[in-house]
């Protein structure tokens, strides 16, 4: 494509040094006025427009974590050697990187893409997806799959009917046609999430461990190219500010709103990153994504041997009128960037030619510790690497617990009005259930998750509706990985602290159930704006939480993501610490999964874990409109003794299903496992009632931590029970699965004695909640947003 | 430039069935298009079957003597422009539609399966009648899809009893499949429908047709995927549990042996 | 029956990866001379009896809100024609 | 830069599942009095230089072989805008 370099007025190094008066539209590129009296200082003159382009992305709090750094420490800092052995990136590179032994290692990262979605559901969402597939690709791994965590306002305001679907569908439109399957995630309506729905999306790749490939550029003299794309002036935004940088008369073409996807492009980048590695013709490459160029060459440069020199009109454009500050600032997707060494730069080639890719050779890599980036010769970019990227601004933002916390905390369900009338005969019991397994945080997500290629690649074992989705990774030894992602904002709202550690605990206990080792953590922390002290103690108090829970769990925080400023109107989300906790299978032929087997009938139902009255926070008061009073507790240490005992269950064949309780209790988890193939069961609630000093309606609906199901052949009950009470946990044979009568049957101390639910009638209700907001209409949406 | 994949796949290797005996001599064709996601899985699923799958390359117009080809699904060129409608102009396919197509010289000419995908590239390239639009509730669909087996003549089918019931995964978009009344009727009544969707419709196809032939019986398409059932573990559910289902690897069993069985 | 014909096009500055697929596959077909490809929408709504002005203002009401999606795409002409 | 206007309709006798949603939606959000919805592509040609006969030509074929599927679509027409 012909570019023409004389239509701009290119701000020099040169002309910077002598016209130190010029006004630079620092603020508007979102930057303070100290952060720019900095970069000032750190130059020793004033930057020059594409110096300032590069600056105002790196700091901005997306990329320099300025607000969340100084919290954010402490991933790194509660990490014990132990924890550490497995580990062969952590935090910092494009993502981590964890040894599965035999020569595998598995990566993994969650992020969002919340803001994006909100404004353009189906993209949004779509180039979500782009962005963590890159990242994995760029640690020289191959990914493997996804998973989606969603969050959306009320299900039946106007605004979920507009988002949901499209997120949806942009989720399975890109996913789909990269052919990774989808493997799980979340769907959760509340209405604080009404105008800032969370769109997370976690990716995982697996590599040998020759493979691995870092971000840094070494080897002075090696060759620097760009690859895959071409750069326009996405996410520059609607108009551009550094216009006063373009002197023609021509008004400066619009940038666009947002940003469209092209999975094609990135399916192929993705075998061609594979064959780079493949064939070793790379040293280091790294992704694009927020901050384009700027975040690429600055991050290489700055990790390798921290010279690099670059010709910026040598970029491909699709946008002939971008100016070089913009160039430095495109986000455009489906992009990357790698060092060659001159030798094998024709080799590199073919394969580009292969695959129909387009390059461009930038620069290279250099000695001078300096970032020099040319345009047609003349230096617009002389820096130290690191002031770009990593030298940002680091705040400490003020924070204290919220006056309102305390009065929330005293307010607790049992004597709200919400109490007032709880089920407790049969029938009401049986009734509530019903209503349990309908509220949309509880029901059926295959309408959504039907939507999602979850058999492409032939290696799925799990995926939704079990408790975590199962990829096997070596098809000659059946070794793989587990991974299931959780957070309930409700709790975390009424206590972060405890909040993030149940979400860590919801994942890990989901991975277990599982039958997977879990061995790292990913997260992605969701919340309002960190320049509200109340909000910043909240995300204080969650990392706080999250990391003291990684060490007790014996797991380490490998990577993931802050999105900050979800709030609109002074209206923040609830604090949503997304966790996703991997694991690992020796042979992944001996996962566990969550429903009743068809052939299972008599098999014996025990519950383990102890009940205790915690319905703060519950599913049960949030169908009473009620969030008041304390979460439930936390006990790390028993979550560690189930995950064993659910481990070695899975590992010596002993349980033929088994399923965490989490949301909606005992209720919920029992309506879930009989779902899952239609197969009923029939348990009493007497002996549970009597040990735990629990009334039905407790046993039933609190949402205790710790507990999970587990059905397993008689013959295997003595086995199964010698080993929990050899670790003295607690284990009650709550009843039997009963693949014949068709129906969920509890008996118990409460009036009436027992109460049946037909499954055929509970999957009604239970599956006909999301189809009967988002069919029709719905349709016509879709398909106008079709290509 | 040479331009067959060297590519191993990285995912571990294909799961190890050495093919033994006259059987290993069946060599399948496998094409990746840009953008194909399948190929993996249609190797795999050949090599279950007792072949020995041969990587072919869009770019390269050589079969390299294979004795069959699958063309698997995935979204060729992203399905931009419509599904199937660019990858029908790859060099490759100039090969195939020579060696199979009404025109091919030979007496028993290449047997030819199309998955999804490769089912649509085939109708773009009309060595199938018909064509696929938008699901008609124009949503991608994932699911466990009973079909009935309904001609047991072709290579890709031989091995199946007529009328048997199958499960396999679908997942498609554009699935829908369409063809004009003449030809309806024409396939109709010389038996070329090769596989029918068993209970509700999912996608609104004509006559619940899920799979066809051409006239000689060597192209066959279909929409669903027997690749992703055809081992225990990770394929759809059946009646002995979560992802039990195999009856896919009929299809890959018939083929491997007619070509041993010397029909080719 | 009258028809209005609603055309829709995505915006000149944004990513149409489909025109760019198709772009990039002409040559290879034998057909060049061609610099750049961008694939859009034509809708044909019918109308029984007339094209009152009515009826062409609410198609060009729905063309804006229904029928594109304007983050994207511009709606480049709401036409009648009679005779399709 | 001239341009080259291509228009690809689905064939009458074909359903077109996305039209009939649309049609199917209209009422709902008070666009009434359309008979019926049908959906097919525009496409942008662009040219560097002028429009040549040879170069329409080549843009005919190109309609008919590769931007439409003859089983299922109609060209509706291939025209010159000089001024997009
Ligand atoms: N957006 C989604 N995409 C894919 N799978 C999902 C999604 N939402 C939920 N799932 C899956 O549905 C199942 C139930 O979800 P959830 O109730 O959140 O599980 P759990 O309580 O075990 O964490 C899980 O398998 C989960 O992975
Ligand atoms: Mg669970």
């Amino acid at each position: 494509m012909t570019q023409s370099s004389t239509s701009f007025n290119i701000d020099t190094v040169e002309n910077a040094s002598t016209t130190p008066e010029t006004e630079l539209p620092w603020a508007e590129l979102g930057l303070k006025e100290d952060e720019y009296h900095r970069i000032v200082q750190i130059l020793g003159r004033r930057p020059t427009a594409a110096e300032l382009a590069m600056y105002s992305v790196m700091w901005s709090e997306h990329c320099s974590y300025k607000s969340s750094k100084v919290h954010l420490r402490q991933f790194g800092e509660k990490v014990t050697e132990e924890m550490k052995k497995d580990l062969m990136v952590g935090i910092g590179e494009n993502a981590g990187v964890t040894n599965l032994g035999d020569g595998w290692a598995v990566t993994f990262k969650i992020e969002s893409h919340n803001h994006p979605s909100y404004v353009e559901p189906y993209q949004g969402a779509a180039t979500g997806i782009g962005g963590i597939v890159r990242d994995i690709i760029s640690m020289g791994a191959r990914p493997v799959a996804v998973m989606d965590p969603l969050r959306f306002g009320d299900i039946d305001h106007p605004d979920t009917k507009r988002v949901l679907p499209g997120v949806v569908s942009g989720i399975g439109g890109y996913g789909n046609s990269l052919g990774l399957p989808n493997i799980g995630g979340e769907v959760v309506f509340d209405s604080v999430y009404q105008q800032n729905p969370l769109v997370n999306a976690l990716a995982v790749g697996v590599l040998k461990h020759e493979d691995l490939r870092l971000a840094n550029a070494s080897g002075v003299g090696n060759k620097v190219v760009l690859f895959g794309a071409r750069t326009g002036g996405d996410g520059i935004g609607g108009a551009s500010v550094l216009a006063s940088e373009s002197f023609d008369d021509t008004k400066p073409s619009k940038r666009p709103a947002v940003q469209v996807g092209d999975p094609f492009a990135e399916k192929v980048l993705i075998e061609c990153c594979l064959e780079l590695f493949h064939s070793e013709l790379v040293e280091g490459i790294q992704d694009l994504g927020a901050a384009g160029i700027s975040c690429a060459t600055s991050e290489l440069a700055s990790n390798g041997e921290g010279g690099m020199h670059v010709e910026l009109t040598k970029v491909l454009l699709r946008d002939p009128t971008l100016t070089p500050g913009e160039i430095l600032m495109s986000e455009s997707q489906e992009r990357m960037m790698a060092v060659v060494t001159p030798g094998n730069a024709e080799a590199f080639e073919a394969v580009m030619g292969k695959w129909g890719v387009e390059y461009s050779w930038l620069g290279e890599v250099t000695d001078t510790g300096r970032l020099i980036i040319e345009w047609d010769g003349e230096t617009i970019v002389d820096v130290d690497p690191r002031t770009v990227a990593h030298d940002g601004p680091v705040y400490e933002r003020p924070y204290h617990r919220p006056d309102w916390q305390d009065d929330l905390q005293a307010d607790t369900f049992r004597i709200s009005d919400a109490a007032a009338d709880l089920p407790a005969t049969a029938e009401e019991l049986g009734e509530a259930v019903v209503e349990l397994m309908s509220s949309p945080n509880m029901t059926d997500v295959s309408w959504i998750t039907d939507q999602y290629d979850r058999f492409v690649g032939g290696n799925t074992a799990l995926s939704q509706p079990d408790d975590a989705g199962v990829i096997r990774v070596d098809e000659e030894t059946g070794l793989g990985v587990g991974l299931a992602t959780d957070c309930n904002g409700r709790y975390a709202y009424l206590d972060p602290y405890t909040g993030a550690q149940l979400a860590l605990a919801e994942a890990y206990r989901n991975v277990a159930t599982s039958g997977a080792v879990p061995m790292a953590v990913s997260d992605c922390l969701n919340f309002g704006s960190p320049e509200d002290p109340e909000i910043m103690w909240q995300f204080a108090e969650a990392v706080r939480g999250l990391a003291d829970g990684c060490k007790t769990l014996g797991i380490p925080v490998t990577g993931g993501n802050v999105s900050l400023y979800n709030q609109t109107a002074g209206r923040a989300i609830h604090p949503t610490p997304v966790v996703g906790v991997m694991g690992k299978f020796d042979d992944v032929a001996r996962r566990t999964p969550s429903g009743f087997q068809r052939w299972a009938d008599g098999q014996a139902i025990y519950l383990l874990g102890t009940t205790a009255d915690e319905l703060d926070g519950s599913e049960f008061a949030r169908l009473r409109g009620h969030l008041g009073g304390l979460p439930p507790k936390v006990d790390l240490a028993a979550e560690k003794t189930l995950g064993e005992i659910l481990i070695n269950a899975s590992r010596d064949g002993m349980i033929d299903s088994a399923h965490d309780l989490s949301e909606g209790g005992l209720a919920a988890a029992l309506a879930e496992m009989s779902l899952r193939f239609g197969v009923g069961s029939r348990t009493a609630l007497d002996e549970l009632c009597e040990r735990d000093g629990v009334d039905p309606f407790t046993a039933l609906f609190s949402e205790s931590q710790g507990r999970a199901l587990v059905a397993l052949p008689r013959s295997e009950e003595l086995r199964f029970t010698d080993m929990t009470s050899a670790r003295r946990f607690p284990a009650l044979r709550l009843g039997v699965v009963d693949a014949v009568s068709g129906g969920l049957e509890v008996s118990g101390p409460f009036e009436g004695g027992s109460f049946g639910i037909g499954l055929d009638e509970l999957k009604e209700v239970w599956s006909s909640v999301i189809p009967s907001r988002f069919g029709g209409l719905v349709e016509a949406e879709i398909a106008t947003r079709q290509q | 430039m040479t331009t067959t994949p060297t590519d191993t796949p990285l995912i571990g290797e294909f799961t190890a069935v050495t093919p033994s005996g006259p059987l290993e001599g069946a060599r399948i064709g496998v094409i990746t298009f840009p953008g194909t996601l399948d190929d993996r899985d249609a190797a795999r699923a050949v090599r279950l079957g007792g072949g020995t799958p041969v990587p072919l390359w869009h770019a390269d117009q050589s079969l390299h003597g294979v004795d069959a080809v699958i063309l698997p699904g995935g979204f060729s060129y992203g399905d931009y422009l419509r599904a199937g409608a660019i990858a029908r102009f790859a060099p490759v396919m100039d090969t195939v539609v020579k060696e199979a197509g009404a025109a091919a010289a030979s007496s028993s000419p290449l047997p030819v399966l199309g998955i999804c995908n490769g089912f649509q590239v085939l109708t773009e390239a009309q060595l199938l009648p018909g064509s696929m639009i938008k699901n008609d509730h124009l949503k991608f669909i994932c699911k466990d899809q009973v079909l009935r087996v309904e001609n047991t003549e072709t290579a890709w089918t031989s091995q199946f009893t007529q009328d048997e019931l199958i499960t396999v995964p679908m997942k498609n978009q554009d699935g829908q499949y369409v063809v004009s009344a003449e030809e309806l009727e024409a396939i109709e009544a010389e038996g070329r429908v090769v596989f029918r969707y068993v209970g509700e419709n999912p996608n609104g196809s004509r006559n619940h047709i899920a799979g066809v032939t051409n006239e000689r019986g060597n192209v066959v398409g279909l929409m669903p995927h027997p690749e992703h059932a055809v081992e225990a573990g990770y394929g759809p559910d059946d009646a002995t549990g979560l992802r039990e289902g195999t009856d896919g690897l009929t299809i890959f069993t018939s083929v491997v042996s007619s070509l041993a069985g010397g029909s080719k | 029956m009258p028809t209005i014909v609603v055309e829709v096009m995505p915006k000149p500055e944004i990513l149409d990866p489909q025109g760019k697929a198709i772009a990039n596959a002409l040559p290879h077909l034998g057909f060049t001379g061609f610099a750049g490809v961008r694939q859009g929408k034509r809708f044909e709504l019918t109308v029984e009896g007339q094209v009152t002005d009515e009826l062409l203002d609410s198609a060009r009401r729905a063309a804006a809100e229904m029928l594109s999606n304007p983050v994207i795409e511009d709606v480049v002409s709401v036409t009648v024609a009679e005779d399709i």
